[in-house]
């Protein structure tokens, strides 16, 4: 799990500029500085405090994500905190995960107000808890179903460019962000893509 | 610019210095600095109290604590959110075991990071519970009154909920006053000048000198119309009549009259504004409880005021006129 | 111009209005409606003290009256000193026999209004001393120091003195308490940005953004020198130095700090100076008795801040700790 | 006495430019406006509550004319409520006058803190005590005395034109007045000249 964070953290830090610009067209410009500062917070919290199994460690990368503020800390931080509690020191294997995928998108849907096809993160984080339910139910063991669901959130990420923005700053000026993908979802889709190694 | 300031990106964390060489016997600083505990807390009341916001509104939102009033505050950056570590520093050290509950301003952000906090403190075993203030009349039709922006309202919303949490009430029964003290609230406001995020260090938005925004909200968000400016009385009239369009005071029902100055407006103005509100509520035959006009909460030195009316019934009247003292919230009480 | 307004010249009459419409409970208008008597004095009070001067300055100088604090305003137009008539209608208001103690900014007219009412005051048997509070540094050299403006330092010479009279003191005693509190009083400012007097509808002064005037008085009266804004702490470092090379504290002293924001400069700002004054004193081995920040007196929106030091010597800490509470003045006490 | 008022009045209604544009020069150009309502209020007063003696109508005026404030307010406020309380329902004749003028222009210094030479109201009015104490010594009766007082205080308003001004706003801005004389001085000499009728 650890590790799995720090391929997060190395792919964000590497989509940093191109996390920002996306910001940039109907944003403030700042989510992929947020989002590296968010896993560097998480990696550091980590070595740190090494976790004694997997549900501890997305505690502990929980509550150092939410220090990021802003709209992506508590985003992230729930989503994090509510798949720890779903996992509850099992071993992740992919109906955990799935679960756990499950967790996460409804608390990022409770604290945003927001769903499916509003154009955020959700969009991408949603496709993966898709790819993964479906693994679960054909018994695919977990590096698959993770690699299916990097792609299903690469693909729901690029879904989000033709979408209406309902929510977030992007919904004050909708026409300029038309036609390319939402930072929060991109951001997403790098996120599933680092923990299924499938980068 | 004309601020006096070091690095603008230091200002909250110097400001919250400042803070603690002036009321350290009153408030106690949490670790990460972003939190502010009130050393002052009445006996009776069981639950814990906890507001916050974006810096840049002084007074709000530390000068909202103390006995009566708020038991905490969580800071953000200025106009920007707390993050959820200041408030679940504040919730740990407020909670008394009967629960927390979260009263701050209806901003995304805010929503957020208190929802995160509030997540959080499962953990902790500390129950919360969470009223997102909404009284910004311009900022959202009726029928998505939910959705509207939380403004000067609030600390009225607040000083009720203090009074009923020091009658020793359940979180729950502060919740529900709360939620009723802000059904009876509404504010709007006017816009006449900008300010200036120390950051940015240019204004946060344009307004021509001479011009007024009927409806702006408190971070500069736009109102309804921009025009010129009016009278002073023609503009309260215009206010007031929007505000009571909705509330319709019923018969057993007095005023609250709030007039809020957003920072550079100069006092004098806002009590002519308070002389003609009274006026006009004294010719509907609404009873006038109260007025008062000051720095509630304000935008740095941004220019312009809000009008707030609350529809005071007995419940509300007994809450409004409870003892109670903040650090910096300008007296809501008769003096003598 | 971005205020909100009727017709400019009746603007203090309608402020005065609102006042009584918001305090009506706790202070009483003089026919003239521009005197403002307070309805709560303490019992062991014997003299009556009046303060006041033109308007523009609020919460001075009506903000000031209140148990312990003074027990009558007289009001002028904006930053005009109040004639005659509303200074001997409240004087006669608070006089028990004991005479009344006159204190106010030290500005040519408010002397000669002021003398003009004592004047008069003697045909109805009242005895008058005034003390004109000169804590502005920057307004005349050492030798010439009675000639120095009044400014923010008067709201803390007022405390004394209020405390002292609360105390049953006669009025040579309560004078006396005022010319000590005075004498180790100190104040100098900082201008920012200019004001605008509703007649005149543009600014008082000039005072290019970015560019800082120290010395300033509340009315923009031109101060030492411009230059470029400085950062905060080497502004406040420059306002200490030379308030404390003229105080020199004594060993037995400790300093109340006082940071006077002049209507549109943010509390935040105001704090970020508490933080730097209240280091340096204690550096230098001064102890802190109280640090305090808010708009104690304001000149409309005026942009800058004052920074005051009075060093308390055991009578005038007594008296600055002793109870009281003001209209609209930041309160000065401890809140709990 | 309320007669002389009334004169005083018109008099200075008629100077009401003139005062001003003198009072421009380095003041803010109110003297006229200033001197004109004061001296209306003090009729009004004097209608309103006729006197029973000389002293009583000085005193009526001292508190109508005060009610004007700014500078002129409490200057000649104080002058006639000193000037009222040496009368003491005398009669007047010419030793009360100068006794009083000498204690008008007493209070005019005290509240001003300014003396004879600091170019202002002082310096016309010092000239008609000085005159009105002449005439005293000499035994000269009244309406005579005070014709001497008043072209003393012509003179005297007109050497202030050659004065540095040390006090008022004109000590702000000093050259700007030289040349012409001080407007507090010249109301004082129309002042004197109506009282005189001498007009
Ligand atoms: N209400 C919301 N619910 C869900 N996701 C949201 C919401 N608002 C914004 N987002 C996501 O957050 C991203 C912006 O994050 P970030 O730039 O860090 O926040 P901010 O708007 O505070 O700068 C958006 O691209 C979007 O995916
Ligand atoms: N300190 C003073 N002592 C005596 N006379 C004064 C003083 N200051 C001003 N004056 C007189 O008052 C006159 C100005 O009066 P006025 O214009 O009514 O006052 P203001 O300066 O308030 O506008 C001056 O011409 C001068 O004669
Ligand atoms: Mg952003
Ligand atoms: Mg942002
Ligand atoms: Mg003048
Ligand atoms: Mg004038």
């Amino acid at each position: 799990m650890v590790a799995a964070f720090a391929r997060v953290l190395a792919a964000t830090e590497a989509a940093q500029a191109e996390l920002d610009a996306l910001d940039a067209l109907a944003g403030d410009g700042d989510h992929g500085m947020t989002m590296v500062l968010g896993w560097r917070a998480v990696v550091a919290a980590l070595e740190a405090e090494p976790p004694a199994s997997a549900s501890d460690a997305l505690h502990t990368a929980a509550r150092a994500f939410a220090d990021v503020g802003g709209t992506a800390g508590p985003l992230w931080g729930i989503a994090l905190l509510y798949a720890g509690r779903v996992l509850r020191n099992a071993d992740v294997d992919t109906t955990y995960a799935a679960t756990a995928a499950g967790a996460a998108v409804a608390a990022m849907e409770e604290i945003g107000r927001a769903t499916v096809g509003d154009r955020t993160v959700i969009d991408a984080m949603a496709a993966a808890r898709d790819a993964l339910a479906a693994a679960s139910g054909h018994g695919t063991p977990l590096d698959e179903a993770l690699r299916d669901a990097a792609s299903a959130a690469a693909a729901g990420a690029e879904a989000t460019a033709t979408m209406e923005p309902r929510v977030g700053r992007a919904a004050l000026n909708p026409e300029r962000a038309y036609g390319r993908p939402d930072a929060g979802a991109r951001a997403a889709a790098i996120f599933w893509i680092a923990v299924a190694d499938a980068g | 610019m004309r601020k006096l300031l070091n690095d603008p990106f230091e200002v909250v964390a110097e400001m919250v210095d400042g803070l603690e060489a002036a009321y350290g016997e009153q408030i106690e600083v949490t670790p990460s600095r972003r939190g502010i505990v009130s050393r002052g807390r009445a006996a009776s009341r069981k639950i814990g109290i906890v507001t916050g916001g974006g810096s840049g509104h002084e007074p709000a939102f530390f000068g909202y604590v103390g006995p009566g009033f708020a038991d905490g505050a969580a800071l953000g950056n200025v106009f920007a959110s707390p993050s959820a570590t200041p408030i679940v520093e504040v919730a740990e050290r407020v909670d008394r075991g009967e629960g927390v509950l979260f009263l701050y301003g209806n901003y995304g952000g805010d929503v957020m990071n208190f929802s995160m906090a509030a997540a959080l403190l499962v953990d902790s075993g500390i129950r919360v519970l969470q009223h997102p203030v909404a009284d910004d009349l311009a900022s959202a039709p009726p029928d998505r009154a939910s959705e509207r922006r939380g403004v000067a309202g609030g600390a009225l919303v607040l000083k009720v909920a203090g009074a009923r949490a020091d009658e020793g009430a359940s979180l729950d029964e502060v919740h529900a006053a709360a939620a009723h003290a802000n059904a009876r609230t509404r504010t709007i406001g006017v816009g006449l000048g900008p300010c200036i995020v120390p950051a940015a260090g240019r204004p946060t938005f344009e307004l021509p000198d001479g011009s007024m925004d009927v409806g702006m909200g408190v971070h500069g968000e736009a109102g309804m119309a921009r025009r010129e400016i009016g009278r002073a009385d023609d503009v309260a009239d215009e206010l007031l009549d929007l505000l009571l369009g909705e509330l319709e005071p019923g018969d057993g029902e007095s005023a609250f009259v709030l007039v809020d100055t957003l920072g550079a407006t100069p006092l004098m103005e806002g009590l002519v504004v308070v002389r003609r509100v009274t006026q006009r509520l004294r010719d509907a035959g609404v009873a006038v409880h109260r007025a008062r006009a000051g720095e509630y909460i304000t935008s740095l030195e941004m220019a312009g005021l809000s009008l707030t009316v609350m529809c005071l019934d007995d419940e509300l009247r007994r809450l409004v006129d409870a003892p109670g003292r903040a650090l910096l919230m300008p007296p809501l009480d008769e003096p003598w």
